[in-house]
């Protein structure tokens, strides 16, 4: 019912697509450097491997520089307006869970004005792959501060500095029950693609922060994990069942627990059944890991929670609709026109 | 309260026979009066009568007993001719408390029957409705109305004494007293409500037996008891043969888009945030999941537009419903549906603003909101059903147009519709209109904007239609290509072809019907839940002779094609409202005709006949 | 500046107030039975202990049987439109820093319609306190479920139960960095009142989940902690530096840690040391507490995060204007308007 | 262009005198094209000439160099008379790349003059642009215009050898070379020019060696190329005396608010969410903290006015601003501020539409929004600036009105008077009107809703007041006391005292200035950024000694209350907007007048030329 097609067997019917298949014939208009091609260029390359006719898959956005993705997608694509995406999303879904439908949203667009959008659209688990472009800015509109903005940003709109604490993507998304939550970078096309493969591949709603270069407005925001040098010492590449573990070569450093704190240790300190597992079917787990960040700790890449088997939202709608329907059979209106009190007038 | 000696009838006291009767029951929010009326109202439909029926509750949910807001009423006028309204003044007024008093007596006819349940008539009651002296004693009440004094509490009790129901079971019956009571002196058939009780409470023997008993009672108090001297018959109605059932204004909305559901098996997405007075409609939707019916209970009003916007783009009926306020939020998300063509139908429930308002009363002034509440250049269609059972065709109708023009329609109900009832003759879906729903599938020459030429509507396409991949959006487009364009030339050709493409609807509209000559001195022209009220003032202008006419709009954008010279065969337009004066701006406006309006915005339906004093004081300056 | 009047020393001027000084004179109209009005004397009982002047405390709510609380208190207050008073909120402390603002919500006002606005009051930090009346569903409106509503739910809208999964408020508040976060529940006057109390001293945004009881649309909806049997079961009384216990004297339990994942044991099956001790000031600890519930887990109330010396939004926002003035005095149109380039035509 | 032959000057070759000219500057975002035209536009004003300016930028924030849709031009018109618009023709065009001479070509009268970059047409660029062949080659371009081909990347890098600065920072130069070839043709003085550089790159000297050298050497190269046959001079305009600023209306907005809050010594709380082209007032008020404005960046459009609203109900001036999508959402909450009768301003900066439409371009399309975008009756006051500097002015009497009243005032400016400027003759801030601002701290007699008699308003309470703790809500209220009222004549009673209130706003409309005889044949009537491009069509048409008068329109909700008789002191009304015809239809409404519009909705501002036309032919059929 609500089964997207793909996965193997659909790519087996008709030749298998490539990257060029999801190119569309609109020029791209995003300024030159930023990272929003990047993200582009993964997705598309990404697309083939799903196996999803091309035809079933929609991507619906808001407004915002990331929001212009859909017009680059040789799929079907819905521009939308400002923070709706996830609902125009939910009501696309309760009209065919069949679709195999992406929301792109941007850090204003999803969290900003979007923001209770994006809480409900998690919490009843529609069956939409999210991908929200964080570049901690409202580029479209020039260049204001966004809400994961760090504190004391300045801005054109705070010329001082702004007086607001950011919020996190990810540990919002955690909280509101999503049941996939992933976090990737646009300098890293292979991880982004082997990201978006998994978050594309989870039923149910599923939430991937993709830090975003804005090189105009917020340019190397994300340095902490541009930087050859930090990134070496600050990413951390989450693996199911595999100890956090990250840093140089030559300086592994991993986490260990203390009480519900993790604390970064060097692995030569400790032994190695003391070090903390990543468990991505745990929310705590993924919720202590999202508020981790540099310089006092590794920043998490890969996915925190994967959550598999949760209700999904039109699933159940559509199994109410087809159980009433198999156990009393399709409305009938000239019945429910004459069900209950009628009198006759001759 | 027309009357006419009749032959005197099988029961002992004489029978008087009257066209038609106004009643209301009034009580606390606990007392029952909207089961009591709604049975009421069922007995006059089955002995064929015309009803027009006016619920009125309050804004809380459960009022403290006895207080004066926390007062719920229901009021009826049936009769052996047409009924349109439920009726100006009472010729029967049901009060089963001191606040019910305070509230009503003031709408009872000099003359008229008053029955109070003296048992409620105490000192915290009296208190609570603000009476200084217990108002039974004064003289005057009594000399004014014909006032019936009744322990109705009492006499349930005593009727019930066997039973094993505790105290406040026993108490709960006694609307039924009052039932049985007015069904004597009305005498209209118990048996429905006797059917009603025992369907009612299936489960519970002894609750049949209890209000089964309560309801002869009262019904025996009539005809034994010594206070009542007569009792009264009304006629059954002419009215066209066939099947009717009560039909109230939101089960029909509801009830024509599954209408429309099953013609086009199209699924509907209906995403809808609750609000008053238009919850009713998901949740009568929510029962009816057998015509894939989808409704959505969204996050908020802008949730629930834009959830059907994305399930018209993927090829089911989208379809949105609220209030005023929750319309307001809704204006930039339909500018989206605008601008991307794709059908949507969008329900408002106007209720008394602004803001939050009055809630849980009736207004008609969302006519502008409809028209003019969004940004830019955003013209949709708008509708608005002129009864109860109307708004089925209504729903209908919106789902047509929305489909075969791609565009958003808007439709105009209120919460008198929404809540009031009459007698409705079942339509026969086979006869309502073809609805053209198919999708287009052919690559070739394809164009998300190629227009079709009649209607100027682009092809609906449903996404995982292979070849047709396409992109939409809310930026300015160019023409058949639907590429993003900022082009000035072709905005401006945007702009006229999203109004010409509304404006093209005139097309579907039939000749007004002219209530009335088709000139004289005074036309009356309406929309909405005004109709009954207008009609009645009409008519009976009408009847004294007068020049007058009237013609009820249910299409406010595009107007009928036919208005504007129908306006001019009149010397004088009157326009009445629920509002400051909406559509008679808009004719004003459009064909510079100086039509008047008539305006009062009280939350309550106009006054059959405040509106006739209008029309003869404009027949006056006609002369 | 952002200082609140109050605490002792306002108490001081004038005489002390009692719980009859904050009863307005508008009769209550909630329906009997609803667990509003305990909430109603609580909050009264609980206003003359802030020894603040009544005329400076704002009661600020949208709209819901919950959201009509204001009228019932004998101090400023604004009823204003569904889910916006937290922003209401926001722009009145920016325009009076010095007044004590309480914001009163519902679960539908404060997490449905709302649920944006609420995020950003409490990212901001905005020195406002909330309290979240939690009935599982939206009474105003007779009855249909709310974001809190269990899965499944039978109500008005959802004849076949609805599809959605519930939102903690708790966990939603914790996750956008709200500085307060505390529930209590509507039977318990006093636990109500020292919780209130300890959310009004907060500075910073304060967010408290109320359980209430909506006796004609949900009733009973919180039994588990009303039905004395289950109450002594499952309340777990949160104290801070305490370790977590509740159950019955003669069977005492607490929670112990394995890893992350809090386990229910008999306080005689392990030492005391072992046991998991509360924290307040860490929310990596609340934000696992308030994951628990009956019948697995017990049910915390109390004080899950109290969290202070956070930047509080209007103080930052003021604390630049204040600066400005004093390094560069108040403003000057005259001389603003003959700023940059200008020239004289004579 | 009208030519004189003035006396030879000191240059070499020969100065022609003209009135006025217009030139558009036009290229890559990235050449800087926006800076130039600023920069001109300075050198003209320090000239004495009056001015009227058009920047246009694309949607896209850095779109690919070489697009179409990338090109970024700036317009203006300068003149010795009185100037109203940046001009319909150019005389003078400046094509940076192949891209902007195809767009902006079509709008070159024919002789003028075209100066193209010719480093820039080579084969990428021509592709991008859409040129299958070089259009330099074609013979007809020299022949149709007065084609200037220069090298302006080459003299530009040759000027630059020897500096110390890479291949793309040289590159960056080149807009000062056009600049000071075109400052060379047109006479305008370059040392305001000289200084900006110096002030702009103070930090980095090399910079302002590179630009000033580029600039002279454009400047020179006039002088001396052999291309260039004569160079024109354009005499001081008379203006009135004073000290003067070029300002565009954006800024102007802010700063009249500084001035109200400056007056009240009440702080100010503006609450907005960012969106184009509204964002640049946050922007700037957000710089002028010392004048205790509060700049809040709410989460959206319905954060930023309800904490406007809350600032209100603090006793701060709440304001809130946006462009049209953002408007639509904010209905309901201005809804709430009309009920709870506190003041809010809110400035609507009109975009192309409906929903995202064209974000950077301008129009007229949200008058009816400002009117009826909520639900039920819920009137505001409605003003429209008619210039960038009267931005100022109406920002100021927005707030005075919304106080003294107590009642939401929205201000609808558009994107072209937000970005455009001219030179603006400077208020004296102690001229302006006083603004009533007051709050009530008297305990006797307090009543939230008691009126005053003259405006209506209700009393402004600052929480914080002892004894006058009180409660409002969006709930209809009974009039004085505020408590909570369903009653019916209450309500009534409140829609009409809330209409009346703002219907009261007229005794503080001045008597309308007729541009023209007081009767005639025609009147125009405009409003908003229309005004300069009406004024010049009329006084044309004056000029042709046609019986024509305008006016425009600042209030437009209430209308001025000797509107109506002027109207009809003329055969017939023309109103010409940048919608599809909105207060046509309120004019025709009110006042029952044939008014016929003048409506092209193509995201620019409308032309001097067709409005005369449009002027000529209602001149005919009036005869
Ligand atoms: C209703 C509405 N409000 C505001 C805007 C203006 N606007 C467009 S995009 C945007 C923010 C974009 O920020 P983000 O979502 O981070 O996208 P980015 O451009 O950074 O990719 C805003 C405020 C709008 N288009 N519509
Ligand atoms: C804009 C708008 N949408 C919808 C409503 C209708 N409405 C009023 S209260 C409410 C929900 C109330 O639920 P909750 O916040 O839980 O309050 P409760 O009544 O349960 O205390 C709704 C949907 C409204 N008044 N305004
Ligand atoms: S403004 Fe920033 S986010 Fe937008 S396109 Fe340019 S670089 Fe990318
Ligand atoms: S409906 Fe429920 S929440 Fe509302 S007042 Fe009644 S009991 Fe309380
Ligand atoms: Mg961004
Ligand atoms: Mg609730």
């Amino acid at each position: 019912m609500s089964t997207v097609k793909g996965a193997p067997e659909a790519a087996s019917n008709g030749p298998r697509l490539t990257k060029k298949d999801f190119e569309s014939d609109q020029d791209v208009r995003w300024c030159p450097g930023c990272g929003d091609y990047a993200i582009l260029s993964a997705v598309q390359k990404a697309m083939p491997d799903l196996g999803i006719p091309r035809e079933d898959i929609v991507f619906i956005s808001g407004i915002g520089c990331s929001s212009r993705f859909p017009y680059y997608m040789n799929t079907y694509g819905f521009h939308t307006i400002h923070g709706r995406a996830p609902a125009i999303a939910t009501g696309l879904k309760l009209a065919r869970p069949d679709l195999k439908v992406f929301v792109v949203t941007g850090d204003g667009d999803g969290l900003s004005i979007g923001g209770n959008h994006l809480l409900h659209v998690l919490r009843r688990n529609v069956d939409v792959t999210i991908l929200l472009f964080n570049n901690r800015i409202y580029g479209l509109t020039k260049g204001q501060y966004s809400p994961t903005s760090e504190l004391g940003k300045v801005t054109k709109s705070t010329p001082l500095g702004s007086a607001d604490r950011p919020v996190s993507p990810c540990s919002f998304a955690l909280a509101v029950g999503a049941t996939f939550v992933a976090r990737t970078v646009d300098r890293n096309i292979g991880h982004m693609e082997e990201t978006l493969k998994r978050a594309a591949a989870h039923k149910g709603a599923a939430f991937v922060e993709i830090l975003q270069n804005c090189n105009v407005y917020n340019d190397l925001a994300w340095n902490v994990l541009y930087d050859r040098e930090s990134k070496v010492q600050h990413e951390l590449r989450l693996e199911h069942g595999k100890p956090l573990l990250f840093g140089a070569p030559d300086d592994r450093r991993g986490l260990v627990l203390e009480g519900v704190k993790p604390k970064v240790v060097s692995v030569k300190d400790v032994p190695a059944s003391a070090l903390w597992v990543h468990d991505e079917t745990d929310r705590s787990t993924a919720l202590i890991l999202a508020q981790l960040w540099a310089p006092d700790y590794p920043i998490p890449l890969g996915v925190l929670v994967n959550e598999a088997g949760q209700p999904i939202y039109e699933d159940l709608v559509l199994k109410q609709e087809q159980k009433v329907i198999a156990d009393r059979g399709p409305g009938d209106i000239t019945a429910l026109l004459r069900s209950g009190e009628t009198w006759t007038i001759k | 309260m027309s009357d006419a000696m009749a032959p005197a009838s099988a029961v002992a006291k004489p029978r008087r026979t009257l066209t038609r009767a106004v009643i209301r029951f009034a009580g606390d929010s606990g007392d029952g009066m909207q089961v009591t009326g709604e049975q009421f109202t069922t007995e006059a439909a089955w002995a064929g009568n015309d009803i027009s029926t006016l619920p009125n509750f309050p804004a809380e949910i459960r009022a403290p007993a006895g207080t004066l807001f926390g007062v719920s009423s229901f009021q009826l006028q049936f009769g052996s001719q047409r009924v349109y309204t439920p009726g100006d003044q009472l010729d029967a007024l049901v009060a089963m408390n001191p606040a019910a008093l305070k509230v009503h007596l003031a709408d009872l006819k000099p003359g008229g029957i008053l029955i109070v349940n003296t048992a409620a008539f105490e000192e915290r009651n009296l208190t609570k409705a603000g009476y200084g002296k217990n108002p039974l004693e004064d003289p005057d009440l009594a000399s004014k109305y014909r006032l019936h004094q009744v322990d109705i509490t009492g006499l349930t009790k005593a009727a019930l004494d066997d039973l094993p129901l505790n105290a406040k079971e026993k108490d709960r019956c006694k609307n039924f007293f009052a039932l049985g009571l007015v069904s004597w002196i009305y005498t209209r058939p118990l048996d429905p409500t006797l059917d009603a009780i025992k369907k009612r409470f299936a489960k519970n023997p002894t609750f049949v037996e209890a209000n089964i008993r309560v309801l002869k009672a009262g019904h025996a108090f009539g005809e034994t008891a010594e206070i009542f001297a007569e009792n009264y018959g009304i006629d059954p109605a002419e009215m066209p043969p066939g099947v009717y059932r009560s039909m109230i204004g939101n089960r029909a909305l509801a009830w024509g888009l599954l209408a429309a559901a099953e013609r086009t098996q199209i699924p509907i997405v209906f995403g809808a945030y609750p609000i008053t007075p238009a919850s009713s409609i998901l949740e009568e939707l929510a029962m009816h999941k057998r015509f894939k019916v989808r409704t959505f209970q969204a996050e908020d009003e802008i949730a629930a537009v834009t959830s059907a916007v994305g399930a018209s783009f993927g090829g089911a009926i989208g379809v949105t419903a609220s209030s005023g306020p929750g319309i307001a939020l809704k204006g930039e998300a339909i500018g989206l549906a605008v601008m991307a063509e794709l059908p949507l139908v969008i329900f408002d429930i106007q209720r008394g603003g602004p803001s939050t308002g009055l809630p849980t009363k009736t207004e008609q002034a969302d006519l502008m909101q409809a028209l003019y509440g969004r940004n830019s250049e955003s013209p949709i269609v708008v509708l608005a059903p002129s009864s109860p059972g109307d708004c089925f065709y209504i729903a209908y109708e919106a789902v047509r147009l929305a489909i075969k023009y791609m565009v958003p329609v808007m439709v105009l109900s209120d919460g008198y519709l929404a809540n009031g009832s009459e007698p409705w003759l079942l339509p026969d879906p086979k006869s309502l209109p073809d609805i053209p729903a198919k999708f287009r599938t052919e690559k070739e020459g394809f164009f998300p904007y190629l227009r079709d030429p009649a209607t100027l509507a682009r092809p609906w396409v449903r996404p995982g239609t292979p070849g047709l991949e396409h992109r939409i959006g809310g930026i300015e487009k160019q023409d058949v290509t639907g590429n993003i364009s900022y082009e000035p030339e072709n905005h401006d050709h945007m702009v006229r072809t999203r109004a010409e493409k509304v404006r093209r609807v005139a097309q579907e509209i039939p000749p007004i019907s002219i209530n009335g000559p088709h000139t004289g001195d005074v036309l009356v022209v309406g929309w909405g839940g005004t109709y009954g009220a207008i009609t009645a003032a009409v008519e009976e202008a009408q009847m004294e002779g007068k020049a007058v006419s009237s013609v009820h709009l249910r299409y406010l954008n595009p107007l009928p094609p036919d208005l504007g010279q129908t306006l001019r065969q009149f010397r004088k337009v009157l326009v009445p409202e629920i509002n400051s004066g909406q559509l008679v701006r808009i004719l004003r406006a459009e064909y510079l005709v100086d039509a008047v309006g008539f305006n009062r915005v009280r939350g309550v339906p106009l006054q059959t006949q405040e509106i006739l004093e209008a029309i003869n004081q404009l027949v006056e300056a006609a002369r």
